[in-house]
């Protein structure tokens, strides 16, 4: 659709400049200020130019939590992509069926972050938890996430598919119901079986909406804090300390303010080049490969 | 290549259907030839992509068999029918090439890739679509595109029909006429069983031999283009054929000669015999074209008002006024047409009676 | 209750570092709104408006800013030039 | 055949989505005592004393107020400065359009630990640190971004030549855009209404670096509970599933529309 050229339109984006750069930028200037220096108190710091960043840069746990971080936003998709298509895949497409499916599905995006992770601590126990007792005293696999770091990660993991799988089920859902019938006619009466008709024809026509799911599930695994940060605190030990966690342990916890506004830019701008990585991904989209 | 039987179909999407009107079709008895070129003709929701679904077996009928060759496949789905079928849009496998577009059905079938590959360009060449075999098939033109939904029909040899679900809809103007005479083409030359369906009544006389045309989830008529157009059995053929449509007038009968509020029309002398002992509402018929339009009284004469001309190339349409009835007549633009009044003729052996919306005959 | 800037804990290089950002940006915004510039191709892969160039010509700066703090031991004014220079070569063949 | 094994992997995948909401139901309905001491599938004496202890203690209860009021702010603020961006965005072409929508953009994208700190400090010199309005600014930071990304979406699906009719016909433009166009994207506000609801609702980071007391939300007040000694299981489960009900009955009244949400893909 052509848009119609006016500048004047500006008056109608303001309000929310001025909010979002209220919220944005002023603190993003502030982050740039204690970056640079070496913070005592109110109006007693030292310019220190960039050895924070030096610091950080080099500092070893940053290292560590930016390949956790990766690992496990790489292991977020690996699991919850083909998993989210699949129920899509199983959802019904009409009858009453769909509301109820519909709602249970989203039901876990709707639970506040804290709670989730509530959840998962009284679900995972070793004592008193389904799972965690269930692993322990009927298989007899010990399990302990507040010990063993493996055990951590899994219970992590699940947490996070069990919390975000359903976000990629409905949007592949709502892809799928997309495609007009005709599409599943012509395949019948060519032949295709119900593989080659999920590869050339559900899968094509899904691709814009699995981008987005795609993305947004790489940039909101990379941001995660409050699951882990209830679920583990961030341990045992450093193991499921992610950048989040990390970065508000230096910034909010031991209030370094220099160090953890130098790392807040480092991590601010990682996301910024994926953010810009997935905005052309959306204008493709937008620009004609629409389903 | 089959001959296509339809035996007493109905179908209903509900799932317990009791009244008439539950019927999205109500009873179709009918048969196709084997190699016809047959268009449905008819309204959006007359059932026409219903009947269609249910030859290429997308639906079962709630009643009725449906027979290729003589041998039943009411309960056989689509892929075990050997029809094809081209949507109203063109649906395409966008990822692949056109080559494999065209390939896929015979890939499916499990057939040797080299017998394929003689199959794909034979009918590429058919279609005009070689050039195009290694590009992506997403990124063709819209009639490019149908050429393709097409010829993954044509390429199974075994293809008893091919079925057409009003393919010209996206089609540019100018090219649905290229189209158009394309696929007579490769009907003339592969002597395939064609169904078109469509509302155009100009696509459907130009392209089929036979006509069928539904309305309400019934044939109501099923005949050359010519039949249709000169004893249309139902006031809605009359109606739905022809640009303007025939001319009805609600009339009664008295001896040979019809009275429309107050006139008389003479009329054919079998026509009113066999009209005298019908029942129901009586209605007169006339094509705008058949219909005289006369300077000057005379004869069998009926005077009336002109309301409007229009000048339509070669021709004018003349919408009078016959008391409360409207009337078209077209004329040829060399005829001269009166200022206000005009005296119409009715010559008998165009004029049609319809009794309860049929053609008494 | 007043507000001030204080706790934002400004320095000399942050204000001159933040205010040509703006200045930039408003410039920008002025020389698009005066002559608006078509999209185009240059060595970068996508299509680029002048200010899509300068998003990325400092978002690529502030990597190269990364490599060479975290890497090298050199004095940042020669990293300033770089990556003037850099910004420069994206504006302009980008 | 085909259809019962696709119904069966669903239905288990249903289980598993249940099977640890039920868990933390089952321990809400039973005593802390009850829970420490036996290990039970379903809660043999059912007690309310978590709900009733909740309900009782303003610190509790008064966390569930405050969480309410911050999202209702949000909400509306940010329903109400997106709207007419939207529509900028979905109609303009203007200096700047692009780069502004994806500035926008990233600010749905930044992690919210970033920001904490100097709102922290932001706040408390406006003095405002510890308020309502508070938490509901900061978390316009994601909220009003979505808000402008669902609704364009939503926007660009009406035809301009409604827009284009409405003005020949001698329409201001505000009285267009209150009487006209916003019934016609009705559907779309509530769909944008359900996500801020539901991004406020969840978030737990700056809502609790933002607030000291007064303005505590629920999602704050359960994490001190896990930190203190003694952990009370059936409370905290008692104050989790009490979490839960309002985003489930939000779901109940947006479910028709949400899938078209989603479909947009901008969430």
């Amino acid at each position: 659709m052509e848009k119609w050229p006016n500048n004047r339109a500006w008056l109608l984006v303001l309000p929310v400049f001025v909010i979002v750069a209220f919220s944005a930028i002023i603190p993003l200037m502030t982050v740039i200020n204690y970056s640079v220096q070496d913070i005592f108190g109110p109006n007693q710091a030292i310019f220190v130019g960039f050895e924070w960043f030096r610091e950080m840069l080099a500092d070893k746990r940053l290292h560590d939590a930016l390949w956790r971080q990766f690992l496990f936003s790489g292991l977020v998709l690996v699991i919850e992509m083909p998993l989210g298509i699949l129920i899509a895949l199983a959802m019904p497409k009409k009858g009453w069926g769909v509301s109820l499916c519909l709602v249970t599905i989203a039901l876990p995006l709707l639970i506040p972050w804290n709670t989730i992770g509530t959840i998962w601590i009284i679900f995972t126990r070793p004592d008193i938890g389904l799972f965690g007792a269930g692993m322990n005293s009927l298989l007899g696999i010990p399990f302990d996430h507040t010990a063993r770091p493996l055990d951590a990660w899994i219970t992590v993991m699940l947490m996070e598919v069990w919390h975000w799988t359903p976000l990629v089920a409905l949007l592949a859902y709502a892809g799928l119901r997309a495609i007009p019938e005709a599409y599943y006619q012509a395949a019948r009466i060519d032949g295709a079986s119900a593989w080659s008709t999920f590869l050339y024809i559900q899968l094509p026509k899904m691709r814009g909406v699995l981008t987005i799911a795609f993305l947004l599930r790489f940039m909101d695994s990379f941001l995660i804090y409050a699951e882990p940060f209830v679920l583990t605190g961030g341990g045992p030990g450093n193991s499921t300390t992610f950048l989040s966690l990390y970065l508000v342990k230096i910034a909010l916890l031991q209030f370094d303010l220099g160090p953890g506004g130098a790392f807040s830019l480092i991590y601010f701008v990682i996301v910024l080049l994926f953010s810009f990585i997935f905005y052309q991904a959306l204008e493709r989209i937008g620009k004609g490969d629409k389903v | 290549m089959a001959r296509i039987e339809l035996n007493e179909v109905a179908h209903s999407y509900l799932p317990k259907p009791v009244k008439d009107s539950d019927y999205a079709l109500k009873r179709i008895h009918n048969v196709w030839e084997d190699g016809a070129a047959c268009a449905l003709l008819g309204p959006s929701g007359c059932g026409k992509t219903t009947l269609l679904n249910i030859v290429s077996g997308l639906l079962i009928p709630s009643k009725g068999r449906v027979l290729y060759d003589g041998k039943e496949v009411t309960a056989l789905p689509p892929e075990k029918r050997n029809i094809a079928q081209v949507f109203q849009f063109p649906v395409l496998y966008d990822t692949m090439s056109v080559y494999n577009n065209l390939a896929f059905p015979l890939r499916n079938r499990g057939i040797h890739e080299k017998a394929v590959r003689e199959r794909v360009l034979e009918i590429a060449d058919i279609l005009d679509l070689t050039d195009f075999l290694k590009k992506r098939a997403a990124g063709l033109a819209a009639d490019a595109k149908q050429k393709i939904s097409l010829g993954r029909g044509l390429v199974r040899s075994d293809v008893a029909a091919i079925l057409f679900d009003e393919p010209l809809t996206v089609i540019d103007p100018q090219l649905k006429w290229h189209l158009r005479r394309k696929l007579k083409e490769i009907h003339e030359k592969l002597k395939l069983t064609f169904i078109y369906v469509t509302h155009d009544q100009v696509e459907a006389l130009t392209f089929a031999d036979q006509v069928a045309v539904m309305f309400e989830g019934e044939i109501v008529q099923i005949g050359s283009p010519q039949e249709l157009f000169e004893n249309p059995e139902h006031r809605f053929v009359g109606y739905f054929i022809g640009s303007p449509g025939m001319n009805f007038l609600e009339c009664t009968l008295e001896g040979n000669r019809a009275h429309v509020n107050g006139t008389e029309i003479l009329l054919d002398e079998t026509t009113a015999e066999k009209s005298r002992n019908k029942k129901g509402n009586l209605a007169l018929g006339i094509r705008p074209m058949y219909l005289g339009v006369h300077p000057n009284p005379g004869g069998d004469r009926v005077k009336a008002d002109i309301r409007m001309v229009e000048d339509q190339g070669n021709y004018r349409i003349v919408t009078l006024k016959l008391g409360k009835h409207t009337l078209k007549a077209s004329l040829s633009e060399e005829r001269p047409i009166p200022e206000k009044e005009a005296w119409l003729s009715f010559p008998t052996e165009w004029t049609r009676l319809f009794a309860d919306g049929w053609l008494i005959k | 209750m007043k507000f001030t800037l204080a706790w934002m804990e400004w320095t000399v290089p942050t204000a001159i570092f933040c205010s040509t950002i703006i200045a930039i940006v408003i410039a920008m915004t002025i020389w698009q709104t005066v002559s608006p510039s078509l999209e185009r191709r240059g060595f970068l892969p996508i299509p680029t408006t002048p200010g899509d160039r300068l998003f990325i010509g400092i978002l690529t700066s502030v990597y190269i800013f990364f490599a060479w703090i975290g890497l090298t031991q050199f004095s940042p004014w020669i990293l300033l030039g770089i990556v003037v220079c850099w910004v420069l070569v994206v504006m302009i063949w980008g | 055949m085909k259809g019962r094994k696709k119904f069966v992997g669903l239905a288990i995948y249903f289980i598993l989505l249940l099977v640890p909401i039920y868990w933390m139901l089952n321990m809400s309905l039973r005593s802390n005592a009850d829970i420490l001491a036996s290990f039970a599938l379903y809660p043999k004496d059912i007690t309310l004393m978590n709900y009733m202890n909740i309900f009782t203690d303003s610190s509790w209860y008064m966390g569930y107020v405050n969480s309410m009021i911050y999202v209702a702010l949000n909400t509306a603020i940010s329903l109400f400065v997106a709207l007419p961006a939207a529509y900028a965005f979905s109609r303009y072409q203007f200096v700047g359009d692009k780069q502004l929508f994806f500035w926008l953009l990233t600010n749905r994208m930044a992690p919210a630990a970033v920001f904490a700190l100097p709102f922290f400090q932001l706040y408390s010199t406006v003095g405002l640190l510890d308020t309502h309005i508070a938490v509901a600014l900061a978390h316009c930071l994601f909220n009003v971004p979505l808000a402008v990304w669902i609704l364009e979406g939503f926007m660009s699906g009406i035809p301009r030549e409604i827009d284009e009719t409405a003005f020949i016909d001698g329409y201001s433009f505000p009285r267009f855009f209150i009487t006209i166009f916003i019934p016609l994207i009705r559907a779309g506000v509530g769909v944008t209404a359900f996500f801020c609801f539901m991004f406020s609702w969840v978030e737990l980071l700056l809502a609790r670096t933002l607030t000291v007391t007064e303005a505590k939300p629920i999602s704050a007040i359960m994490t001190r509970t896990i930190s203190a000694t003694g952990l009370d299981y059936g409370l905290l489960a008692a104050a989790g599933i009490l979490t839960i009900v309002p985003g489930a009955m939000v779901i109940w009244f947006v479910r028709n529309h949400m899938a078209k949400g989603f479909a947009l893909g901008r969430v």
